[in-house]
Formats: structure tokens, C-alpha cells, sequence
């Protein structure tokens, strides 16, 4: 019994940070309808930045700080150079795009870095709550990916340029007859979006080695949270995040591990098929 | 009286809880021209949208040629004969105008192998004075040229009843008058029109009775004398003031 | 039949002989080893063009149905004791049959909501198989040597393997052009123009849609069960490795999407370009970068590919290559 | 004039004569996934071929061959190696082959070079399927995924009798999955209970659920793991998360000098190695292992691991089995091998003559290393066999 809660708070746990992941994802498609296949290269690229400010001296969570800085200057550089000119073109131009994007990133870290394992080394405490054992790391990580996902709807809600991003969001057209500057709008999200997923691949950097080649995964799950929750739509996304990481914690204990996997990508088609606006409702 | 080829009963279109098309019934007769009209947001193209299978109706039925066709698909209704052309032209934009048209002839009701429907296609478009432009991707036409490859379209699948949603909308008086005769050319074929205009003068001399919207329901129908001096009728549009200039400037001229 | 006075179908033809005749005649199995790969590329690439180039539908998982092929060849083959030639035909009308089912569920999505779907099915696919004992799991199916002793011994198994993927090959191209010809072909571009007017005009687009992802299983879940036969083996990771999918997307968009000739030709120059890297020290690490860089080029500055912008500045090519 | 010709004739053939040469083909994975885990195992190689040819050659009765290595890079891909063995065999004119690393490349390879029925000497290849297909030209020098942990469960128990329940957790990956489904029938068959047998993801970076999983077994030790990457995760994970189990034992990772960076979650793990520098066998041909760690050392100016033993293993067999068979000629060569039972300095050789696993590796046995603390330093010990160890295992770690 024990087993199956400390799976399901694991999974709980884990879940948040998914969450986080596919908020960044779920954004830039809500707001300008790309599905940004760069996700997993930026994700992967959090990690490697957390592990170079953390080489530098500078403490894990502090470092988040300056990671996010770079994921947003990147963010408005990808958009700038790979999006900007085919945003109104076929759904295929982004996804290609964005896509190359990937190749680039990946491709530079993988001559840069290699595609072995790189690991965080710092000390990790481990916790007893009520006989449950939990790393200090992935609560943190679990809290942060809250905290962040709070300040994201202080930003959307209660900032002029969050309502901004919200009716760009809603209707780029009639933002723009209203004299918001869309262009610039849209950059900001893009960098909020990739922003968002380097911070995510961060935070993971604190829990688990990563390779070059890890933000895929992480990529995946995000997709199957965000369409969980309803593409575009960010609380929807953290909620997919959740059920995600319950449903591997619970199912975890009853069958073979090797087949959540294909849970995952059953339910994740099942849910495209079936709910396309995703559980909680989509954008549309 | 000629028998009727399309029989809309009680149709009601809902959109969550916006009712757009309310209990509407009409009829119309083999080979008359039907005038559909209504100020903007009236319904008109949601009943089109019905009719032609693109929607299916909440409630009540459409029957064409003494058959049921509510319910069944678009490609199924135009292969029994019923074609249209869409309000915001969809031009299927890197094919050429030929090949646009032979997409009508194909797969239109006679299902015409590729090589026959070439020639339909080559047909309708001199039929329809797009003759040279044949070979031009149809996203390169001006508007006027798209609209009018819109009618080529429904009109290669040698539909026995035609939908126009708005042909004349956004075109110059020549161009107008040339689309105007493309029309009566058709209805000459013996091909049943029904239609949707904004444009009054043309509508009133076109059609042979016409029916009016106004807020998803049916307002009134009649011979075009009688709907221009039904109270009711000039009371809606004077509720629309773009509407109500529009006819008074077409009056004026 | 129209097809033979097409300049095209001969140019098929002919590049079809060159690739049979060029290493067999010179008895050259290093240049076959090498023209095995640009097939299979051209194979992967002029079947994923039916749906992206012809349909507008952006496949991002179509190796499923390459490494589907290979594992249903590889275990009839292997543990039923099946011919070859009657083993990969039942491989490729299965999965043909299987993409029709699977067709008739996704292809109810649209734009990026389709492609990300196609990309779960290959990972719920590739998860699926590692995880199936009858197909060995992880482990994959390795091939007893006698299966190849059963076509006159290893070295003359492969020579036959090797035409039979050239015959693939060709009859890929030959299919391109077929189905560009056919009302079929004319109402798949309809569909990939505006598939609402397409409906509208008469075009069944469910079932279309659904029988061109069918046909574009068949011939490369053919070529999967030769290309794995010729290995001797198939694991998970080789017969569902998403990235030859997005390599083949390149292909596609190299050579000009929507074209008969330009997914063939965006597949040989990739399969050279990338040997060229591969071979150059110190790009042998950039090659992904490189390609990505041109595919973001291709996107951004010349969406129709070489074959699109070719026949922009030079219109009548368009009627010799389609 | 004619005179002269006939002399350079006679000068060319006699030379010729003198100088004759054998030459080995193989690919080379430089770059890919297998790059550092190849180069070594080629440097060994290498490091063969100059000592052989320090010597002037392979003494075959009372002439020399001098060998000659032909090698291209496989990119660590499938579709590279069959291409690069043809080329090999039918451009190059290779006389023998050596494998690629990994055995999913040398089972690519193999299709190949038996249906040219050239000898294919495979290391760095420890799939025990490839042997079962029938080839009758390929191989094997390293201990097959069969018997990889059958000896890390005969220590263990040596090491507590009493001991009942054990866990066996692998990578779900062709390799892991032989080795572990063998271990799995062997336990059996020596008494233990085994009460978790579960693969994970090759990916997997998050052990949290197996843990659990272990945990809830009541496992009191625990096998397995698979590469690198996810073995040292789940040794970092399996400390973390206090799993208490008085031995681990995982395959690849521990072996490797790079997982010392764990610290305090290296501690006493295990693992089965192909062979380590210290190993004290007696070899009865060929040099010592000490005396082919200094000149590795001496070439390369760093400690081989058994990759590159097993690439001068690989060939060293073959220059045995040419001086036994007395020729390069394939018939007589592969009747040497077949004969061969040799200790040379990477352990015991002795290929399977059964035509159902023809070219298996019998003789030789993994070595059990485990990580311990000498001066508070983290130290790779070898802890059995019995007769080949620095160190007593520690008992229970944990």
C-alpha cells in the first residue's frame, strides 16, 4: 500500500514539472497556432544551460533566473528568423520550421557535447513525510513549476501586455485594429513559450541526468499533456501535466513499466481522436 | 404549377444556444430562379449550408427531388444534383482554372471519368468566358474572375439545381452585367436557381419569386412586387441602415 | 493506356534499368550496397509524398509502416517458414489494410493536430513492439541463415532482394505518376487546395483521404520487409526510427512536394549531400545542422522545392516531369 | 634489354615473396552512437598489429605475413555496415574480417560476410542470437549475454547462503533482455526466489516507479541494468531513494572507470566485467596482461578497459588459429578455430562446434568488479573468481 502512494505522490510530483513543460508548448500554439517542434531542443538546452551556470558556481535555483532570461532572447530570436515570415502560410511551413530549428540546435549540441550523459551533482536530501520517501530535488522542482505557472497568470491577467498576449490570442485582426502591435505581441509569446520550456528543462537538470537528445521525451510527454488539457489552453496544460504523471505513478505498480509508454501514446491518440479539444476544453 | 425540386420543412439550425435558422419552410419549383434575401446575419448561407448537406439541421428536413437529403454529406448531395458556390470564393488555389472546373465535372452527379470531365470543363468555361484563362492558377485571378469560377465549378457538375450565395457581391457594374447574363444563360439550360443577393436591382429582375429572411426566420415570400412593397420586408432593412441605403441608392439610380 | 506516351513514364523507366543494369552488369556490390540506401530513401520519400505533397496531409510517422512491413516479413519468414515474395505481399496488403483502419480514425484531424497524432502512433507502435514477445520484443527477430539458403545461398538472396527494391522503387514512381494522372490524383489535390470546396464539389474526401494513406503504406511496407530481409534483422529502434520519417520530409521538401519527380531527386541529392558531409572532417558532426539549415532555407525561401522553383523560372518543365 | 626485364621480374616476385602480407578488414564506428566504445576497441587492434609486425609477421611454417588493416567508418549505423563489408570483400580483397562494435552492427556484418563464407572474428559483440542463426564463419571472443550474470549470481550466492529474494531489473533493450531472461532462468535453477523481473525504457531517466516497485518486491538484492547512461542513473537513484538491498550488481556501467563521479552511490555496487587490468591470468600464448597494459599504456598514454583487450584478443585468435592452421587458406583456418582451446591474456578461449551455435564463446568467463574505498578513494576491485581477485567482496553494502 505504501508502494502505490509513494508511487501515485511521485507521479504527482513529476506530473507539475510536465505541466510546466507543456505550458510553454500549449501558449505558443494558443496564441499563434504553431506547434513549435523546437519544444524538446529548447528543453534540452535548459538543461545544459542550468549545467553551465551551475559549473560557474552559481546555485541551481538561483541559475533559473538567468535561464529564463536566455529563453526568452532565443524564444524572439527563433521567431524572428523561422516563424515570422510563414506564420499566415499551411500548418506544414511552421511545423517544418520549427522542426529545423530542432535539427539546428540539436545537431550543434550534439558536436558541441557529445550525446553522453551530463548530470547535476549537487547534493540532494532525502525526505521522510509520514514514511514516504521523497528527494528535497523533486519537491522543489514540483514547487517551482507551481510558483512559475502563478507568475504566468499574474502576467496574462493582470498586466497590460498579459491582456495584450490574451487578445492576440483571442483575435489577431481585431488586436490589431485596436492598435496593439501584434508582431511584437506574437515575439513576446514565442519567447515566453520557449522561455517557459527552458525553465522546465532546468528543473528537470536537478532531478535526472539528460543528454542533448532528452528534450524529446520530454517534448512527447508534453504534447500528450497539452492535448490532455486541451491544446492552448495553459491551465488545461498543467492539469494534462498531472494526470499524466498520476497516470504513470499509478499504473506503475500494476503492470510492466516498459508499457506505459504505450498507455501513453494509446491514450494521447485516443484523446485526438475523441476529445480534440482535450478534457478540460480547448481554445476553440 | 411545375413540380417542386426542393422542399425545405421546418429546417431550425442551432449553434449551441444561437438559433441562426428558425423553422424555416420553402419551396421551390423545377426551373424557376428563387430569390433568397434578408438583411446580414438573417441566416441566408446557414440555409445554404443546410440545404448542401454542410451543416445538418437540428430539426426539420430538406428534401430534393421528392428525396430526403438532410443528413448526408456534401459530396452526396452534389452528386444527386444539387450544386453550389460559396459566398467568400474558395478557389483551389495552385491548380489551374481547368483543372478547378474539372474537380465540378468529375465528381458532380455524372461521375464522369477524367478525360470526358476535361472536356465538360473546357466546355463550361468558354460557356462561362474564362476561356483564357484556362491554363492560370486559379489563386492568380482577381476577384471578379473568382467569382465567376465559382459558378464554372457547380455549373460543370451539370447540376439540375443551383445555389448562388452572393455571385455579384464586390463586383463593377460590367462585371455585374456579365455575370447577370452568365445566369440567364444557365436558367435558359433549364437549371432551377436559387439565390442569395444583396444586391436588390438584380435580384428583382432576375428572380421569379422571392423569399426573405430576418433572424433566422421566414419574413415573407412572393413574387418580387409584392415582397419590395411588403411593410414588413422594408421595416427589416430599414432595421439595417447599410442595407436600407443600399436600396435606397439603387432606387435613386 | 495514356501513361506510355508520358515522357515521364519512360524517364522511369529508364532511370528504373539504370539502377537494376548499372550494378549488375558490372557485378559491383559495394556500388549496389550503395544504391540499396538511395532507393529505400526514394521509396520512403514518393510514397510520403502522396500524402504530404498531394493531400496536404504532413505525415510525421510514415517509417510505421516501413518497420511494420519489415517485422511481418521478418516473422513470417522466420518463424513460419514463408517464401519471401508471398511473405512481404501479405506484409504490405496487411499493413495497406491497417493504414486503411487507422486512416478512418485520424484523418477526422486536420493540419498539426493529424501530425502530431501520426507521431504518437509511431511511438505507441514502436512501444507496442518492444514490448510484444512474439516479435521478440526488444530483442527484434533475427533471420536463421537458412532462409536465405532457400533462395540459392546469401550472395544470390541479396542480388534478388536488391532488384525486387528497385522494382519497388520504380513502381513508387510509377504509382506518383498514376495516381498525379487519375481522377483520384485530382481530387486528393482538391483536398490538399481547401478540402471544405473539395467536399462541396462532389470530392468523398473521408474516404480519399483514407485510401491514399492506405496506398502510401503499400509499397514502402514492401520495401521494409526486403530492406530488414536483406539485414537479416529488425529491433524497434530500427524499424521505428522516427527521424528516417522526418529525414524522408526532408527529402520531400528538398526535391519540391506535390511534384512526381521532386521527392525522387530531393532523395538522392539528401542521401548524397549527407555521404558528402559525413565525409568532409570536421562537418561529419554538422551534418544534422546542415540539413536543417537547408531545410529552414528551403521553408522560408523557396517552399516548393528545387522542382517548384525550376519549373517557376522555366513553366514548360512542368509538363515533361509533372 | 630483355635481360633486364626478367631481372626486375625475378627482383618483383622475389620481394614479393619476402614480404607477403594478410590483410583484415573491418568498419570502424568514428562517429555515431558507438564512437568511444569502437576507437578503443580498434586501438587494441591496432596495438596487435604492430607488435605482430614488430616480429616481422604472422610466422606461417617458414614465412611471414605481414598484416594489413583495412577499416572505414560505419557512422554507428545498420545501413553503413552491410554497404562497408561488401566493399571490404569484394573491392578491398580482404582475406579475414573483424566485426563492428555492438551486436546489432555485427549481426548486419555477419549477413554478409557468410554468404562470402569469409571467417568474421566478432568482439565487442556479446548476442548470443547471432550464433544461433546457423553462420558458420563467424566467431565469438567475448562471453555471451547468456552467461553475463551467472556468474555475479554464483557469488552472491557463496556470498549468503540464506539469501532468497532478488530483483532483476533491465534495460528493455535487445542486449539487457538476453542477459537478464538468462539470469533469470539460472537463478531459478540455483534457488533463488526471483520476485521482480522488469525491463524499463531504454530512455528512462526517472527510476522513481521501479524503485518503488523493488521496494515493494521485498528483493533483498537486486541485478541487472543495461548501459551506461540508465545503469548510472539507477545506481544514483537506487541511493537516493534508500532502497536497502545488500547487493547490487548492474551490467556496463560499474565496469566503466567514469562511474566513480557517483561518489557515495558508487559504493559497493557490482558489476560483470569481459576483463579488467588487474586480471591475473596465466596465458599459454601471446603476451601476459601485464605486459599488454604496458604497451598499451606505452601507446596510447591511458589504462586499456576490455573493449580494446578484446579487439588485441580478437586478433591475437586469429593470428593463432593462422600459425595452427599453417596457411591463410579459409578452409584450414576455420578447422583451427574450431579446434582452438587456448588461455590467452583476455582469459579462456574455446569456440561452440555445434552446428545450432556454431562460433560461440565457451571457455571464457566475466571477472565481478566492485566498487570499494581504499583511504577514503573510491577503488575498481576485482572480487571473482576467487583465484583472480584484489579484494574480498563487501557484504551486505547496504
Amino acid at each position: 500500500m505504501i508502494e502505490i502512494v509513494s508511487s501515485i505522490l511521485d507521479g504527482l510530483l513529476i506530473g507539475l514539472v510536465y505541466g510546466l513543460a507543456s505550458i510553454g508548448l500549449t501558449l505558443i500554439f494558443g496564441v499563434m497556432d504553431v506547434v513549435n517542434l523546437a519544444h524538446g531542443a529548447v528543453i534540452s538546452l535548459g538543461m545544459f544551460s542550468l549545467y553551465f551556470f551551475f559549473g560557474a558556481g552559481l546555485h541551481p535555483y538561483l541559475a533559473l533566473i538567468p535561464v529564463a532570461i536566455i529563453g526568452f532572447l532565443l524564444g524572439v530570436l527563433i521567431y524572428q528568423i523561422a516563424v515570422r515570415r510563414i506564420l499566415d502560410g499551411p500548418p506544414l511551413m511552421t511545423l517544418l520550421a520549427t522542426f529545423a530549428v530542432s535539427m539546428i540546435i540539436v545537431g550543434i549540441g550534439t558536436a558541441l557535447w557529445s550525446t553522453s550523459p551530463y548530470n547535476v551533482n549537487f547534493k540532494v536530501q532525502t525526505l521522510n513525510i509520514f514514511g514516504y520517501t521523497v528527494t528535497s530535488a523533486r519537491l522543489i522542482a514540483a514547487l517551482a513549476a507551481v510558483l512559475v505557472t502563478f507568475m504566468l497568470y499574474y502576467f496574462l491577467y493582470r498586466t497590460t501586455l498579459g491582456k495584450a498576449v490574451r487578445a492576440v490570442s483571442n483575435n489577431r485582426e481585431a488586436a490589431e485594429l485596436m492598435g496593439i502591435p501584434s508582431q511584437q505581441i506574437l515575439a513576446i509569446s514565442f519567447g515566453i513559450g520557449t522561455a517557459l520550456a527552458m525553465l522546465s528543462g532546468a528543473l528537470i537538470a536537478t532531478l535526472f541526468p539528460f543528454t542533448i537528445l532528452s528534450g524529446s521525451i520530454y517534448e512527447l510527454k508534453s504534447f500528450v499533456a497539452s492535448v490532455l488539457g486541451g491544446l492552448g489552453n495553459p491551465t488545461g496544460a498543467l492539469f494534462g501535466g498531472v494526470i499524466l504523471g498520476l497516470i504513470e505513478g499509478s499504473v506503475a505498480p500494476f503492470i510492466a513499466i516498459s508499457w506505459t509508454n504505450v498507455i501513453e501514446f494509446v491514450i494521447f491518440v485516443l484523446i485526438l481522436l475523441f476529445f480534440p479539444t482535450g478534457l478540460l476544453g480547448g481554445r476553440k | 404549377m411545375k413540380p417542386a425540386i426542393l422542399e425545405v420543412r421546418n429546417v431550425t439550425k442551432a449553434f449551441g444556444g444561437l438559433i441562426a435558422v428558425k423553422d424555416v419552410s420553402l419551396t421551390q419549383y423545377q426551373g424557376e430562379i428563387l430569390g433568397l434575401i434578408g438583411p446580414n446575419g438573417a441566416g441566408k448561407t446557414t440555409l445554404f449550408n443546410v440545404i448542401n448537406g454542410v451543416y445538418k439541421p437540428t430539426s426539420g428536413e430538406v428534401i430534393f427531388e421528392g428525396q430526403k437529403i438532410s443528413g448526408l454529406p456534401p459530396y452526396e448531395v452534389v452528386r444527386r444534383g444539387l450544386a453550389r458556390t460559396h459566398q467568400i470564393v474558395k478557389p483551389l488555389n495552385e491548380m489551374t482554372v481547368l483543372e478547378n472546373v474539372t474537380v465540378g465535372a468529375c465528381f458532380g452527379p455524372q461521375n464522369l471519368p477524367l478525360e470526358a470531365a476535361q472536356e465538360v470543363a473546357a466546355e463550361v468555361i468558354e460557356f462561362t468566358g474564362l476561356g483564357k484563362y484556362a491554363d492560370v492558377l486559379a489563386g492568380k485571378l482577381n476577384i471578379a474572375l473568382k467569382k465567376r469560377l465559382e459558378v464554372a465549378r457547380a455549373l460543370a457538375a451539370k447540376p439540375r439545381l443551383l445555389l448562388l450565395d452572393e455571385v455579384l457581391a464586390g463586383l463593377n457594374p460590367s462585371e455585374v452585367a456579365k455575370m447577370l447574363d452568365v445566369i440567364r444563360a444557365i436558367r435558359d439550360q433549364g437549371i432551377s436557381i436559387l439565390m442569395i443577393e444583396h444586391i436588390m436591382q438584380a435580384i428583382m429582375s432576375l428572380s421569379d419569386r422571392i423569399v426573405v429572411l430576418n433572424f433566422g426566420e421566414k419574413l415573407a415570400e412572393g413574387s418580387p412586387d409584392e415582397v419590395a412593397n411588403d411593410p414588413q420586408v422594408i421595416e427589416a432593412y430599414l432595421g439595417d441602415p447599410e442595407m436600407a441605403k443600399r436600396i435606397l441608392e439603387e432606387e435613386e439610380a | 493506356m495514356k501513361l506510355l506516351k508520358a515522357p515521364l513514364f519512360w524517364l522511369i523507366v529508364g532511370v528504373t534499368a539504370i539502377f537494376a543494369l548499372l550494378p549488375l552488369l558490372s557485378n559491383n556490390i559495394t556500388l549496389r550496397e550503395t544504391l540499396v540506401l538511395s532507393a529505400i530513401y526514394i521509396i520512403l520519400a514518393a510514397n510520403l509524398n502522396l500524402m504530404i505533397g498531394y493531400t496536404g496531409y504532413v505525415n510525421f510517422g510514415s517509417i510505421v509502416f516501413f518497420g511494420l512491413g519489415g517485422y511481418l516479413t521478418l516473422w513470417l519468414v522466420g518463424s513460419h517458414h514463408w517464401g519471401l515474395y508471398s511473405a512481404v505481399l501479405v506484409a504490405g496488403v496487411s499493413v495497406s489494410a491497417l493504414a486503411f483502419l487507422l486512416g478512418i480514425g485520424i484523418l477526422r484531424l486536420r493540419g498539426a493536430y493529424f501530425a502530431l497524432a501520426t507521431i504518437g502512433v509511431n511511438e505507441a507502435v514502436k512501444d507496442f513492439v518492444s514490448n510484444f514477445d512474439v516479435w521478440g520484443g526488444s530483442e527484434g527477430i533475427f533471420l536463421p541463415f537458412t532462409a536465405y539458403k532457400a533462395m540459392g545461398g546469401a550472395g544470390k538472396a541479396l542480388w534478388t532482394v536488391y532488384l525486387l527494391i528497385v522494382l519497388v522503387m520504380g513502381s513508387s514512381l510509377l504509382l506518383s505518376l498514376a495516381v498525379r494522372r487519375s481522377k483520384f490524383g485530382l481530387g486528393l489535390f482538391a483536398i490538399r487546395e481547401d478540402e471544405d470546396a473539395a467536399v462541396v464539389l462532389g470530392v468523398k474526401a473521408p474516404l480519399y483521404k483514407t485510401l491514399a494513406y492506405s496506398l502510401s503504406a503499400f509499397l514502402p511496407a514492401i520495401a521494409g520487409g526486403l530492406y530488414f530481409f536483406k539485414n537479416g534483422s529488425v529491433v524497434p529502434e530500427e524499424a521505428f526510427n522516427l527521424n528516417l520519417s522526418i529525414e524522408a520530409i526532408v527529402m520531400v521538401m528538398l526535391g519540391g512536394q506535390g511534384t512526381v519527380t521532386g521527392p525522387t531527386i530531393g532523395a538522392f541529392l539528401y542521401e548524397r549531400l549527407r555521404g558528402m558531409l559525413l565525409t568532409i572532417p570536421g562537418l561529419s558532426n554538422f551534418h544534422m545542422v546542415i540539413a536543417g539549415v537547408l531545410l529552414l532555407l528551403i521553408i522560408l525561401f523557396a517552399p516548393g522545392g528545387l522542382m517548384g522553383w525550376l519549373y517557376r523560372i522555366w513553366p514548360r518543365l512542368r509538363r515533361v516531369l509533372e | 634489354m630483355k635481360k633486364l626485364w626478367i631481372t626486375l621480374l625475378l627482383a618483383a616476385v622475389a620481394s614479393f615473396g619476402l614480404a607477403q602480407t594478410v590483410t583484415i578488414g573491418l568498419t570502424v564506428s568514428k562517429t555515431g552512437k558507438y564512437n568511444v566504445e569502437s576507437v578503443n576497441q580498434l586501438n587494441g587492434i591496432k596495438l596487435w598489429q604492430k607488435w605482430i609486425n614488430d616480429q616481422g609477421g604472422i610466422p606461417v611454417g617458414d614465412k611471414k605475413y605481414k598484416v594489413e588493416l583495412k577499416f572505414y567508418d560505419d557512422e554507428s549505423k545498420a545501413e553503413r555496415v552491410q554497404q562497408l563489408y561488401s566493399r571490404l570483400i569484394s573491392q578491398d580483397k580482404v582475406d579475414f574480417l573483424i566485426s563492428p562494435y555492438s551486436s546489432g552492427l555485427t549481426a548486419k556484418a555477419a549477413v554478409i560476410s557468410e554468404q562470402y563464407g569469409k571467417i568474421m572474428i566478432a568482439t565487442g559483440a556479446a548476442s548470443d542470437s547471432i550464433f544461433k542463426l546457423g553462420y558458420e564463419n563467424v566467431y565469438q571472443i567475448y562471453t555471451p549475454a547468456s552467461r553475463y550474470l551467472t556468474a555475479t549470481l554464483d557469488m552472491l550466492k557463496a556470498a549468503d547462503p540464506n539469501l532468497k529474494k532478488i530483483a532483476i531489473v533491465y534495460e528493455d533493450s535487445k542486449f539487457a533482455k538476453a542477459v537478464a531472461t538468462a539470469a533469470k532462468d539460472y537463478a531459478k535453477k540455483i534457488g533463488f526466489d526471483v520476485a521482480l523481473f522488469e525491463g524499463y525504457p531504454p530512455s528512462t531517466t526517472d527510476f522513481g516507479p521501479i524503485i518503488n516497485k523493488v521496494k515493494a518486491s521485498g528483493a533483498e538484492a537486486l541485478v541487472g541494468g543495461g548501459h551506461y547512461a540508465d545503469g548510472a542513473t539507477f545506481a544514483r537513484q537506487l541511493y537516493e531513494q534508500q532502497a536497502t538491498l545488500k547487493m547490487i550488481a548492474l551490467l556496463v556501467a560499474p565496469a566503466s572507470d567514469e562511474f566513480a563521479q557517483l561518489g557515495d552511490a558508487a559504493f559497493g555496487v557490482a558489476a560483470p566485467s569481459q576483463w579488467e587490468p588487474l586480471v591475473k591470468y596465466n596465458p599459454n600464448c601471446g603476451v601476459t596482461p601485464e605486459e599488454f597494459v604496458k604497451m598499451y599504456e606505452e601507446a596510447y598514454g591511458k589504462t586499456p578497459a576490455y573493449r580494446a583487450a578484446g579487439g588485441f584478443a580478437a586478433g591475437l585468435v586469429l593470428q593463432r588459429a593462422i600459425m595452427d592452421a599453417g596457411s591463410i587458406d579459409a578452409d584450414k583456418v576455420r578447422a583451427a578455430l574450431d579446434k582452438m582451446d587456448l588461455t590467452i591474456f583476455f582469459g579462456k578461449i574455446k569456440f561452440s562446434t555445434d552446428p545450432a551455435s556454431h562460433g560461440l564463446q565457451l571457455g571464457h568467463d566475466m571477472v565481478q568488479i566492485q566498487w570499494q574505498k581504499k583511504d577514503g578513494e573510491l577503488m575498481k576491485e576485482i572480487v571473482w573468481p576467487l583465484d583472480a581477485k584484489t579484494s574480498d567482496l563487501i557484504y551486505p553494502i547496504r
